[in-house]
């Protein structure tokens, strides 16, 4: 129209530089995966872009600037959130290193969805908006829904794909349903808007609101495997690829949860006395879930799915007391959780490909004679996992016990505390069976009927008998459990790291 | 006209849509019922942002439909997958991980 | 100094992972040793008058958390600690002697044992305490699962199924006994500076009502370390199981930690709760009493023999501290170094009558005084300091002890007192039905080796010298057990002290 | 040097001989083991001497010393010094104990010979008697407990000195466990002293007991009950006495020692020792009194009919440690303690001659099997028959005086005690019978094959397989004695002279104390009792004559009564056993005693313990509190894991289902 200037939102283009990386880099890898074999370099790019991106995140430390029209924030909460979804994106493009799976899917569409998915999350951990909230997590989601199934020839890894696109899915529609309600009750998309909206009405006014809240918390429950939307968690974990259900245990887990929080936290915050139990109520459930269905798990996939929903309640807890103290105890067991998983998962991945026996718990027997430089990041991580001190686990614990006996739900305490002495049932037999049981000679077991089909890469690829020896293997196990250790003594900088996120938002 | 009308076809539609999910075992069906829920949330999103009177509702929809799209595209990779590998197109059979 | 205390036994056992398999053992007997002296130096350095701490090191560990690195040295764990330093030779020099597999694992895990042990009697932190404590059983949970017997034959647990159980079974107390540390440090607290020094928040002092439920969180960690009657599932599992070089320093010191928690922690901390509940520990200390020595004398193994006696003698100690009267606590004290003394000894004859014999069933031993006088001399004032024979310390201890309890609540001693004759029978049907009676074939009835004799009668003679002179540890134990009755009963000395004054004036 | 440093080194001595003896038991020969042991024990006696000596040349009222070494245990409140109290008493008692010790050891000394565990054997001995001293040294109650129960260990290491065999180590035990018991009985009573008075020393306790309790308080009456237990325990009093026969089975030196001269009087000495509060608590030693009539009248009657040597002495130990209990315990203090003394004479006296015929008879204790040793053992018989004829109380032996003593009292004090001198006399001529009985059984009559062999080669008889004679399971021999080792009975010259000597004391002790001429003894022991109201009250001299002339006649008649019953008409026993064949079993089977402890606390301790061990622990420990929660925990396990039942449609409905669920949640908290 005549005389009408347009004018777009500021954008301010140093806040989103980190996005810009991630962005670039993908479109970078992708195509070079449509121009020529990328089995070389793919690795290396995504290696490049994360960097650079964790780079530009460092550079923003401490900021605390709204983007794009109040739909992004960067601060220190996001930095992170997004830091350790990097981290665990970086380790693994170092299990995926001669994975299978990437192979199968072509190693540029492989390490693309990663970034991909890397992209999600540090859009989720900024976003403070409802609209770039959901595509977040789409944008989150919807590669990993691929990365599970990438690995074609096991029907596993299509089974997980096709079951968590499905029930994803339901769990991003009732997540839009919800916020769609929450707009309808406050007229506003963004966080700041609808604390507003809510402060004016009160929660007990509107029952839209009420409705909105539980079906946006069922969707976020879902990503973060809180019971009783975790079903989805061990069946994936045990699908997909693992360097795959490596990056979704603490990545997806870590997004998910800034996200939860600030939606809670900023959007909710004038209401906080209204949600508060409902959610302890949800970590004291998947809390005993998570442990009791662990028990007996054969797989250990499958077993530290079932524990990261049990530990997916623990951190729950930061959330609950939506205090300054109990976000940075969130902040603080998530980043310990990568290092705890990690651990696990890399020794996971070195013993399906040298052991026929997949990743059953058979895998790991007598692993403390036969592979030593295995068997200690593994125990180190089952012993965090089970929060025993001298490991940052420990630490985790007390610091989220403390923020929430501070914020008065010492009974969630207690279930912690009861929980993890379950939880001491079924890490304690990995290292049993690692340490006091003696190793299977791994008889000639068939890796599975491998069908060669069109799209995927004719070669199967066999049983690396030295893949515990493989650096790209080895050094992430053991950087991981030193990790663990160091931060279980002094754990001073990473208290830091944590309380820094945490006040961001106070 | 009152802007019940358009919540209670929106749930109608959602409700349906998530029935459609629990009921039906063809992986196809359950795709269009999902997006039978997404286009219940367009049809409430925008109904509000009638109400309340600001387009962001309606920016949202539209945002929405494209996710939609993609979640469906992905859907349909992983079932043509599926049926390249022989397996049956049955979400009930596809359950070989449990326990 | 105190650091080196602490220390040094870690540092040992690291190095022990470079030495040949030869060696290290040794390497590691001169670690214990040379932590044995450097405790002996410090007591005497030790200020006998002072109810206070001594030597201490406070510094910040996590600031965020208010948790302090703060260790101390008072009447109350200055023999602990050269009790733990001491037994922890014998076990190590012990197990020198004789193949080990794995010897550089089994030294590092034994001195870690060591040095967690030790952290546990030195912290001042209340958290820090929770933490050793906690720690302590990682060790062991490796030493009796990886070395211990498996017993599947005869009907019993395998080790890691048996030492499963008992780390559980004492998970259970310690965590809870977490929650419940964090609770008291913000309780006393309450939105002020957050601190876990046992001073500060004794002096801080808390409200009756959160007493009553931490300070069941506390016993229950406590009690089921010692363990005491119901709550000692674990034990006769974990003591089939354990190698006995472990077992030595398991059933000598860790028990009394429990004990010394009591002393340390709960009566400073809980006063008002502890004088609520004396009854209901009472009974429980007496349970364990009567349970344990019937127990003792209807085993035919010669290890739970061992092991239920331990039993009945933790309950004496409860009894004694429970009894909330100065003697009483003194005794206690007394008796935890004694116990120690008696039945480190004890499971190290046992281990060398099982050589002996081939057998632990006490029904196929015996008749092994005639070819072996000095190991049955040994073994008889071994055997003689157990069951508190007058004119050993241990009786001593139990006179004091039971003196308390005869005081303050003349019921519960007439009764406890019935387990000083139960012990007389078990201790001496041990000693007979090893030593005398006929030898049965294939029964090698050797004297001790000159080697064993070292480690044994140097213990041995510990007891005699103790036997002479209790005063020792008495008097420099009692102004800080004066101080920590003092905090429940609120009056400066014990009434019994003052009215004898006045008996003595008069 | 003042009498408690002597004191000290009484104490010293002994122990340092069992140290020197334990220590070089592989270098050294079993003579210089016994030479050592004897020595010891020989010195520690002159040291008493001189302790005496010291303390007499004080004024009466000053002789009463205590000293400390160290502070022992005291903190608190509690002060425990290692403290001993040196007073006419407690030197008497030294006297006696190191002086019979000096001769038994060197009984042992020849008797011991070719016994495998010499060396243990007189260290063990040697400790016994550094127990016993410090028992009657020990300046406090806890002392007293520790002494109290090193006797009673050094009792049960002796009793099972031959450890192979299984009644030995089962008796030690039984010994052991019974002293126990008597030991609670001892530190309950200290615990209510300190309750009461505040302190565990003798001086502080004896001197403030009379202002804080009244006469007959339940306090003061129950610490004296509690004492009893332990004297009672000790001195194998009613019930606690079964341990005693069983104690047989150590070798007969220590019989002769410990169950018969010194340890088992123990109890008579801590009666005497706490006169002060069993004066103020008349009712409890009118107990202590009437149980140690029982126990008087009792033991006298089974040792009517024990065929077993040694048993029969024991019992009539126990008799003899009841009469001075009655002493003690109504009064007639030093009366109690001089046929405490006169006792331990020619009891320790008869054992040792029942040691020679036993070792004659190759370790056969039964006299039914013994005859016609007079004409054997002709030293022996000698020295037997005076032991005999002191514990019959034949006329002007020690015995006599001694016995006579105390029950003149009893009828001086009059009144209801009367019962004691009457029945006290009775229990004498039962006494007479039974010694008598034994004698004659034993020495006369003619030599059975075993004193016959002796006569025949001058050596005497053993099996070529020796065995238990209990169970007549065959010995193995490397515990030695009683081993293949040749050895000799009677003779070696340092057997003879131990029993020589205790022969004319046990003859003629009896004239340090005669009533009204002059009464040592009494005059000694005076300022300990001094404090005691019932030390005034005392025989008139014609009283005291009268009782002696009594006491004559009885003892003759019993002697008339044996000599007729086993010697002229030797069937008459038999005819009355199966006369009152009830009445014999009764006897024979010592009142049911053991039986009756047996049933009422062995079993149900044992039933008890096996209960919690195949039951308790299994079911309610391992089946209940473990198993229970391990059960739930793993059912939730099941449960959750069905609910995983791999259908991507449940896990759709699950998620509605929680959605609705949360959705309702926050509808119903809000309104």
């Amino acid at each position: 129209m005549a005389g009408e200037g347009f004018n777009a939102p500021h954008v301010d283009y140093a806040g989103i530089s980190p996005v810009i990386a991630l962005t670039v880099g993908l479109v970078v890898i992708l195509m070079s995966g449509v121009f020529g074999p990328t089995k070389r370099w793919a690795p290396g790019l995504t290696v490049l872009t994360l960097g650079a991106t964790a780079g530009l995140l460092l550079w923003h430390w401490n900021d605390n600037i709204s983007l794009v029209a109040g739909a992004l924030r960067v601060d220190n909460l996001a930095i992170a959130i997004s830091l350790i979804s990097i981290a665990a994106a970086f380790f693994t493009v170092l299990l995926s290193n001669r994975e299978r799976a990437a192979d199968e899917a072509g190693h540029g569409e492989y390490y693309a969805l990663l970034i991909g998915s890397v992209l999600g999350m540090v859009l989720l951990a900024e976003s403070e908006n409802l609209v770039t909230f959901f595509v977040a997590l789409e944008t989150l989601s919807i590669p990993l829904y691929i990365l599970c199934a990438t690995n074609l020839r096991r029907e596993g890894s299509l089974e997980s794909g096709l079951k968590y696109l499905i029930v994803g899915s339901l769990g991003s529609a009732t997540l839009l349903y919800g916020m769609a309600f929450i707009y309808g009750g406050t007229g506003a998309t963004d966080f700041a808007g609808i604390a507003h909206g809510i402060e004016a009405k009160g929660l007990v006014s509107d029952p839209l609101i009420l409705i909105g809240i539980a079906l946006a918390s069922v969707g976020l429950a879902f990503k973060t495997s809180i019971a009783p939307f975790h079903q989805w968690t061990p069946d994936v974990y045990q699908g997909a690829p693992t360097p795959i259900t490596s990056f979704m245990a603490v990545a997806t887990k870590a997004a998910a949860f800034a996200v939860f929080v600030r939606f809670f936290v900023v959007a909710l915050g004038p209401e906080t006395g209204d949600w508060q139990t409902g959610l302890a109520i949800l970590a004291a459930i998947s809390i005993v879930v998570g442990n009791v269905g662990a028990l007996g798990q054969d797989s250990l996939k499958r077993l530290l799915g079932y524990s990261g929903v049990a530990q997916a309640g623990y951190i729950m807890g930061g959330l609950v007391v939506a205090s300054e103290k109990g976000i940075s105890a969130l902040v603080f067991y998530l980043a310990t959780y990568l290092f705890m998983n990690l651990a696990a998962f890399a020794v996971i991945v070195a013993r399906e490909r040298e052991t026929p026996f997949g990743d059953s718990i058979r895998a790991v027997r007598g692993l403390g004679a036969e592979r030593p430089s295995l068997a200690w990041p593994l125990t180190i991580s089952m012993l965090a996992l089970a929060g025993l001190p001298a490991t940052a686990g420990f630490i985790g614990k007390l610091y989220l016990i403390e923020a929430l006996v501070e914020g008065d739900f010492t009974w969630l305490a207690v279930f912690i505390a009861v929980g993890t002495m379950i939880s001491l049932a079924y890490y304690l037999r990995v290292v049993a069976a690692m340490w006091m049981s003696p190793g299977e000679s791994p008889a000639v077991v068939g890796t599975g009927a491998t069908p060669v089909i069109a799209g995927a890469s004719p070669e199967a690829d066999p049983v690396d008998p030295n893949a515990g020896r493989r650096w790209y293997l080895v050094a992430p196990a053991v950087f991981a459990a030193a990790a663990t250790v160091f931060f279980g003594v002094i754990p001073q900088p990473l208290v830091d790291f944590a309380t820094h996120a945490g006040s961001s938002l106070f | 006209m009152n802007i019940d009308w358009y919540i209670v076809l929106s749930a109608l539609l959602f409700t349906i849509g998530a029935i459609g999910i629990l009921v039906r075992r063809s992986p196809m069906v359950i795709l269009l019922c999902l997006e039978l829920m997404l286009n219940a949330a367009n049809l409430a999103l925008v109904a509000f942002s009638r109400e309340v009177g600001n387009q962001q509702g309606q920016v949202f929809a539209l945002v929405v439909m494209v996710i939609a799209a993609c979640e469906v595209v992905v859907g349909l990779g992983l079932i043509v997958a599926i049926f390249r590998r022989k397996l049956p197109l049955d979400v009930d059979d596809l359950r070989e991980l449990r326990g | 100094m105190i650091n080196a205390l602490l220390w040094l036994p870690l540092a040992v056992g690291f190095v022990g992972f470079f030495l040949p398999k030869r060696l290290v053992g040794w390497w590691a007997t001169a670690g214990a040793v040379a932590t044995l002296v450097i405790g002996v130096i410090m007591a005497f350095g030790f200020d006998n008058g002072a109810a206070g701490l001594q030597d201490t090191v406070n510094t910040t560990w996590i600031s965020g958390l208010g948790v302090n690195y703060s260790l101390g040295i008072d009447g109350l764990n200055l023999f602990l600690i050269l009790l733990t330093a001491l037994l922890w030779v014998g076990g190590i020099a012990f197990a020198a002697f004789r193949e080990q597999e794995r010897p550089q694992l089994f030294f590092f895990l034994m001195l870690a044992a060591e040095t967690s042990t030790l952290g546990s009697f030195l912290s001042q932190d209340l958290l820090l305490f929770v933490l050793f404590f906690d720690l302590m059983l990682v060790p062991f949970y490796f030493l009796f699962g990886m070395w211990g017997k498996d017993r599947s034959a005869e009907g019993g647990p395998t080790a890691p199924q048996a030492t499963l159980k008992m780390m559980i079974y004492t998970l259970i107390g310690s965590l809870l006994m977490l929650v419940g540390a964090i609770a008291t440090a913000i309780i006393s607290a309450d939105g002020g500076h957050l601190t876990f020094s046992i001073q500060a928040i004794s002096e801080q002092g808390l409200p009756l009502g959160s007493q009553r439920w931490i300070f069941w969180f506390f016993a229950a960690a406590f009690l089921v370390k010692m363990p005491a009657f119901f709550v000692h599932g674990w034990m006769p599992d974990a003591y089939r199981a354990a190698p006995l070089p472990v077992l030595v320093v398991f059933s000598g010191v860790l028990a009394k930690v429990g004990a010394y928690g009591f002393l340390r922690v709960v009566l400073p901390l809980f006063p008002e709760a502890v004088s609520q509940f004396q009854t209901i520990i009472l009974l429980v200390a007496l349970a364990s009493i009567l349970y344990g020595s019937v127990m003792a004398f209807t085993q035919t193994n010669v290890r739970l023999i061992a092991g239920y006696s331990s039993v009945a003698q933790l309950g004496f100690i409860t009894a004694g501290i429970f009894a909330l009267r100065a003697d009483g606590s003194d005794g206690a004290i007394l008796q935890m170094v004694n116990h120690g003394l008696v039945v480190a000894p004890l499971f190290i004859i046992v281990a060398i009558l099982v050589e002996r014999t081939g057998t632990e069933d006490l029904r196929s031993m015996g008749g092994m005084a005639m070819r072996a006088p000095v190991l049955a001399v040994l073994f008889l004032v071994v055997a003689l300091a157990t069951l508190a024979m007058p004119g050993s310390a241990n009786f001593i201890g139990e006179f004091y002890i039971l003196n308390g309890l005869f005081q303050s609540k003349i019921v519960f001693a007439c009764i406890a007192i019935s387990g000083v004759a139960m012990s007389a029978y078990y201790a001496l049907r041990l000693y007979q039905g090893t030593m005398h009676n006929r030898k049965p074939d294939g029964v090698a009835s050797r004297e001790i080796s000159l080697r064993d004799g070292v480690i044994l009668a140097p213990l041995v003679l510990c007891i005699l010298a103790l036997a002479l002179y209790p005063q020792l540890i008495l008097h420099r134990a009692d102004p800080s057990v004066q101080k920590s009755v003092a905090a429940v009963t609120g009056e400066s000395s014990s009434p019994s002290s003052s009215e004898e004054e006045v008996a003595v004036n008069k | 040097m003042s009498a408690t440093a002597w004191a000290w080194l009484v104490l010293l001595l002994p122990l340092a001989g069992s140290i020197t003896i334990a220590l070089g038991f592989r270098r050294t020969s079993w003579r210089f083991a016994g030479i050592v042991g004897t020595a010891a024990i020989g010195l520690a006696f002159v040291c008493g001497i001189l302790a005496l000596v010291n303390l007499l040349g004080e004024d009466p009222e000053a002789r009463h010393h205590a000293s400390a070494l160290w502070e022992y245990a005291s903190v608190a409140g509690l002060h425990i010094k290692l403290g001993i109290y040196v007073d006419p008493l407690s030197v008497f008692m030294v006297l006696v104990v190191t002086g019979v010790s000096t001769l038994i050891h060197l009984y042992s000394f020849g008797y011991m010979q070719s016994d495998e565990g010499y060396h243990r054997f007189f260290s063990y001995l040697n400790f016994f008697v550094f127990s016993m001293l410090l028992l009657v040294l020990a300046g406090n109650f806890v002392l007293l407990i520790v002494g109290w129960a090193f006797v009673g260990f050094a009792s049960y290491a002796l009793i099972s000195f031959w450890y192979r065999r299984t009644t030995a180590t089962r008796a030690g035990m039984k010994a052991f466990v019974i002293n126990v018991v008597g030991d609670i009985g001892l530190t309950l009573a200290a615990f209510l002293i300190f309750q009461q008075l505040g302190t565990f020393e003798y001086t502080e306790v004896f001197a403030k007991a009379p202002e804080v309790f009244h006469t007959n308080e339940w306090t003061v009456t129950a610490i004296c009950l509690l004492l009893l237990v332990g004297a009672f325990a000790k001195s194998a009093q009613l019930p606690f006495h079964t341990w005693l026969p069983d104690a047989m089975e150590g070798p007969t030196p220590v019989s002769s020692l410990i169950h018969a001269a010194t340890m088992v009087t123990a109890g008579v000495y801590l009666i005497a020792r706490t006169h002060v509060l069993f004066v103020l608590a008349p009712t409890a030693a009118d107990i202590a009194a009437f149980i140690g009539l029982a126990t008087l009248l009792v033991a006298a009657t089974i040792a009517l009919v024990m065929t077993d040597l040694k048993r029969a002495i024991a019992y009539s130990t126990m008799s003899q440690i009841g009469y001075m209990i009655v002493g003690v315990s109504i009064g007639a203090y030093s009366a109690g303690m001089f046929h405490l003394m006169t006792h331990a004479f020619f009891k320790a006296l008869l054992f040792m001659a029942a040691g020679s015929i036993i070792a004659a008879m190759a370790n056969e204790q039964n006299i039914d099997k013994m005859s016609g040793f007079g004409k054997a053992m002709k030293f022996t018989s000698v020295t037997m028959l005076c032991g005999g004829l002191a514990l019959a109380a034949f006329p002007l032996t020690s015995g006599f005086f001694s016995k006579d003593e105390i029950l003149a009292y009893a009828s001086a004090r009059g009144g209801m005690y009367l019962i004691f001198t009457i029945l006290g006399y009775f229990g004498a001529l039962l006494t007479a019978i039974y010694t008598f009985r034994l004698i004659f059984r034993v020495l006369r009559g003619d030599p059975c094959a075993e004193a016959q062999h002796l006569i025949d080669t001058g050596h005497v008889v053993h099996a070529e397989t020796p065995t238990n004679p209990k169970t007549g399971e065959v010995e193995d021999a490397d515990v030695g004695f009683p081993g293949t080792e040749h050895h000799i009975a009677e003779q070696t010259p340092p057997m003879k002279i131990a029993m020589g000597v205790l022969a004319f004391l046990a003859l003629f002790a009896g004239f340090i104390q005669v009533p009204g001429v002059d009464e040592a003894v009494t005059h000694f022991l005076d300022p300990v009792f001094a404090d005691s109201p019932l030390a005034a009250i005392h025989p008139s001299n014609t009283a005291a004559w009268i009782g002696l002339a009594i006491g004559a006649a009885i003892s003759l008649a019993g002697i008339g009564i044996a000599y007729f019953l086993y010697v002229a008409r030797p069937e008459t026993p038999r005819r009355l056993q199966e006369r009152f064949s009830a009445v014999h079993t009764f006897l024979y089977n010592k009142w049911y005693f053991d039986e009756a402890i047996d049933i009422l606390i062995v079993r149900p301790a044992l039933m008890i313990g096996r209960f919690a061990n195949n039951v308790f622990e299994r079911f309610v420990i391992d089946g209940g509190v473990t198993g229970g929660t391990e059960e739930t925990v793993g059912r939730a396990g099941a449960i959750v894991r069905a609910a995983q039942n791999g259908i991507v449609r449940t896990y759709g409905l699950f998620l509605v289902f929680g959605a609705v669920g949360l959705a309702l949640y926050f509808l119903i908290q809000q309104s």
